[in-house]
């Protein structure tokens, strides 16, 4: 069986390769990607540790299912913002829309 | 185990490299509709890695939810808000932000997987046990809870009121932006 | 691991699926002639040439299909497990699966109400 | 025998790799699997053509071969040295790779098609029996609709990505009905694998106690084709050819392909969740027949899907939207519902089984009758509503009409 410590780092990089990509990207529609590759990162955190530790409850994943749930209410909310934001000021760089900042 | 096999090992790998090679299109892509197949590359890449997991149920979700779902979601957002394919600066602050992922990665790895290094190796018990399936998982869902067992009933309730909110919330946002649109023309 | 010894094959089928009908197109293009000219190859249109990216300004209407179809695909990942342990649970579980059912029912109706799933 | 016997097999037989032998099992189970759309594919073209032929009143290819039989392979033949346009403006890769995706897809679903399987795993005849075969198939069906969006976007054509988005806005809004009508046999059979689902249904088939959600199934995958009444992905007088106006030769035909595959799959999973599968007269005494009785289910589906798209006209893309969101749709929840409200009174009341596979008909007799019951209710109470609203909508036709005639002779 592949070794534990393999998914860790495959997660992690999978994580920062997404924290990247949210901090660094400047369309807000690739920043929500991002976000949805970190949320991945961590569901097979999730699962990865349910198998290797134990396997017979149903904690992991029952924890990776409703990640994925709150994943896609984030994207469907993300994305609306997101288009509201363009329709309104015509421009998806979440920094230039700073109304609320005063 | 003695059945550390091959395929096994290729099998990883593939996904490995289909996991991150997606997410670094994603991130690195110009055209968000390549980005949006990239992010589905990847996702799938990751419902391989949950097989390998034996996690087939949560497999099968991360495909439906994703590529059926998710992607169509972007790929409408992407449409609807357009014009910046031809954007010339893709990142703010591009090697602050690398060098600031690849401290998160160093860190990620030391502090966390360093002690769990060669540790977990798990018994036979483990490797060989009944992995809990979708029947267990669903009594699970609706169980109320008791001192050997843990319910999940209330966030189940929880995550459909969460989904309803998600849904009022985003239509309310969106309407609101045809209504305006509507409002311009006429 | 007789899970995996399962999905081995499955991940043969979808390896090999594409090849199927990669092969037909792969002896067309062996086979059939290739002249493409600056006309032929332009964007089929209405005869006149097109002008700039392709690019119409889409409506927010399919947007919020796209949004209610995720909600009720995401609902099934935990529903399908209801189904599936339902013959085994009582009917407090009947209970369970009906509020979330119903609170979802709720979304859809609000849906109905301001009229987005109309077609305009 | 599924792919593990058969990879048991080989081992058996001398390959003496593990690896080796469950890589050769797996490749030979493919093939094998795989053969079957990919013949009935060829023979699907021609059974079409007549089918519509004579629905139309014409006769359809009968030139090449007896019967026109030949007629598929001179029409590959005239695809396979087609002059093949990829227009400049196209994205090359995805380009290429949406009508393969497309046709993968529908080929993948058969992955888990159960063919017989005779009281023991050694005698079935199964790619394999996945745990979760529903879904598996929902989720490898849902490719095919990105692989629609992939082609209209990366075609660079405004009228091929008006027409994917159509389509995708239809496909999209017509899985929710196809998905919970899928979670009542789930639910009957306490499984998703369809071996267990077809098990479940070996005294009383699920049409029976559902047919609610089998004709919710059946429309929505319908629509899931784009055959008219809701064949709104071609739409030609609308779109010109919708999504996959720049394709030609071979790649158009992998679309077409891919169509007319789906068509029969669905029917056959029709066959294999609600009309007992593999399950007929003699099965238990002749197990082979299985493979007959299912094609046999499937190809009457089949026909009826058939039948369906030659005689409806098209409907308008608000008609399709509306049919969905605002019948289909809450037809579906409530059905969800009513469904499992009284399976599980009866089942705590004692007079229902709570495993369908092992118990006899006896049991299952009083829990079909409430079953076919509520859904005669339901579908009485719709047919009312519609006959009332049809006599609404007469009634103020007529009024226009007196309204207009008068106004006319006033002139």
């Amino acid at each position: 069986m592949i070794p534990l410590w393999l998914y860790l780092v495959m997660a992690a990089a999978l994580f920062s390769i997404g924290t990247f990509g949210m901090l660094a990207r400047r369309n807000g529609v690739a920043v929500l990607m991002s976000v949805e590759l970190m949320l991945n990162a961590v569901n097979i955190n999730l699962v990865a540790f349910w198998r290797y530790t134990n396997p017979t409850e149903i904690n992991g994943m029952a924890f990776a299912a409703f990640v994925i749930v709150i994943a896609a209410a984030e994207a469907a909310v993300g994305l609306a913002i997101i288009i509201t934001v363009y329709r309104n000021r015509h421009s998806v760089i979440p920094e230039e829309a700073s109304t609320l900042k005063g | 185990m003695g059945d550390a096999s091959l395929s096994l090992i290729l099998a990883f790998i593939i996904f490995t490299i289909l996991t991150l090679g997606g997410a670094l299109g994603v991130v690195m892509n110009r055209n968000l509709f390549r980005g949006t197949i990239w992010l589905m590359v990847s996702l799938f890449g990751a419902a391989g890695h949950f097989v390998l997991l034996s996690a087939p149920f949560l497999a099968a979700v991360q495909v439906l939810v994703y590529i059926g779902a998710i992607a169509i979601l972007f790929t409408f957002a992407v449409m609807l808000t357009r014009s910046l394919t031809q954007i010339s600066d893709r990142f703010t602050r591009l090697w602050w932000n690398v060098g600031g992922a690849g401290i998160l990665f160093v860190v990620l790895v030391g502090t966390v997987i360093l002690p769990v290094w060669g540790g977990f190796t798990p018994s036979n018990d483990i490797l060989f046990a009944n992995v809990a399936d979708t029947t267990q998982l669903g009594i699970a869902l609706v169980d109320r809870g008791s001192e050997t067992t843990q319910g999940f009933v209330l966030p189940f309730e929880l995550a459909s009121l969460l989904l309803t909110a998600a849904m009022i919330g985003a239509i309310v946002i969106a309407r609101d932006a045809d209504d305006d649109e509507k409002g311009k023309r006429s | 691991m007789s899970v995996l010894n399962e999905w081995a094959f499955v991940g043969v089928f979808l390896l090999l699926a594409p090849i199927f009908p990669a092969l037909p197109i792969g002896i067309a293009w062996l086979l059939r002639p290739n002249k493409p000219n600056v006309l032929k190859s332009q964007t089929y249109e209405c005869g006149v040439e097109t002008v700039g990216d392709t690019w119409v300004q889409f409506r927010v209407q399919y947007y919020i299909y796209g949004l209610v179809f995720l909600v009720f695909d995401v609902e099934m990942v935990l529903l399908f497990p209801w189904a599936v342990a339902y013959n085994q649970l009582d009917l407090f579980a009947f209970g369970a699966g009906f509020l979330f059912i119903f609170l979802l029912a709720d979304a859809l109706i609000y849906a109905w109400k301001k009229d987005v799933l109309v077609w305009k | 025998m599924d792919c593990i016997g058969l990879c048991k097999l080989i081992f058996d037989a001398g390959v003496r790799n593990q690896e080796l032998a469950r890589f050769i099992g797996s490749l030979i189970g493919v093939l094998l699997v795989s053969g079957v759309p990919l013949l009935t594919v060829i023979v699907l073209i021609w059974v079409e053509r007549k089918v519509a032929a004579r629905i139309q009143d014409r006769i359809a290819p009968n030139r090449v071969g007896p019967f026109g039989l030949l007629q598929t392979f001179a029409d590959l033949a005239k695809l396979l040295i087609k002059e093949d346009i990829t227009p400049t403006a196209a994205d090359r890769i995805l380009y290429n790779a949406a009508p393969i995706v497309s046709f993968a897809s529908v080929v993948a679903i058969w992955a888990v098609i159960p063919f017989m399987f005779a009281n023991n795993p050694e005698g079935a005849i199964v790619g394999v029996d996945l745990d979760i075969g529903v879904l598996y198939f929902v989720a490898v069906a849902s490719l095919g609709t990105l692989a629609i969006m992939t082609a209209g976007w990366a075609s660079n054509n405004k009228y091929a990505l008006l027409g994917a988005f159509r389509v995708v806005a239809l496909l999209v809004s017509y899985e929710i009905p196809l998905v919970f009508a899928l979670i009542i046999p789930v639910m009957f059979a306490g499984s998703m694998s369809l071996v267990d689902i077809v098990e479940a249904q070996s005294h009383m088939w699920f049409i029976f106690m559902a047919p609610v959600a089998a004709l919710l199934f059946f429309t929505s995958s319908q629509a899931e084709t784009g055959r008219a009444p809701f064949d709104l992905i071609e739409a030609e007088s609308e779109l010109v050819a919708g999504f996959n106006i720049e394709y030609s030769g071979m790649k158009f035909g992998m679309f077409f392909a891919a169509e007319f595959l789906h068509v029969f799959t669905n029917g056959i999973l029709m066959a294999i969740l609600f009309m007992g599968g593999y399950l007929g007269l003699f099965y238990q005494a002749i197990p082979p027949l299985g493979f007959l009785w299912l094609g046999l289910k499937g190809a009457v589906v089949y026909f009826v899907f058939l039948w369906l798209r030659n005689t409806v006209p098209r409907l308008r893309i608000d008609q399709v939207m509306g049919f969905n969101w605002f019948f289909l749709v809450p037809v579906s929840i409530i059905n969800v519902i009513l469904t499992s409200l009284i399976l599980k009174l009866m089942q705590v009341s004692g007079f229902a089984p709570t495993n369908f596979a092992t118990s006899n008909l006896g049991e299952m007799l009083p829990l079909t009758i409430v079953m076919l019951l509520k859904d005669v209710v339901i579908i009485a109470f719709i047919l009312g509503r519609l006959g009332q609203e049809g006599r609404r909508a007469r009634i103020e036709e007529q009024r226009a009409n007196e309204a207009l005639t008068a106004a006319a002779v006033g002139d």
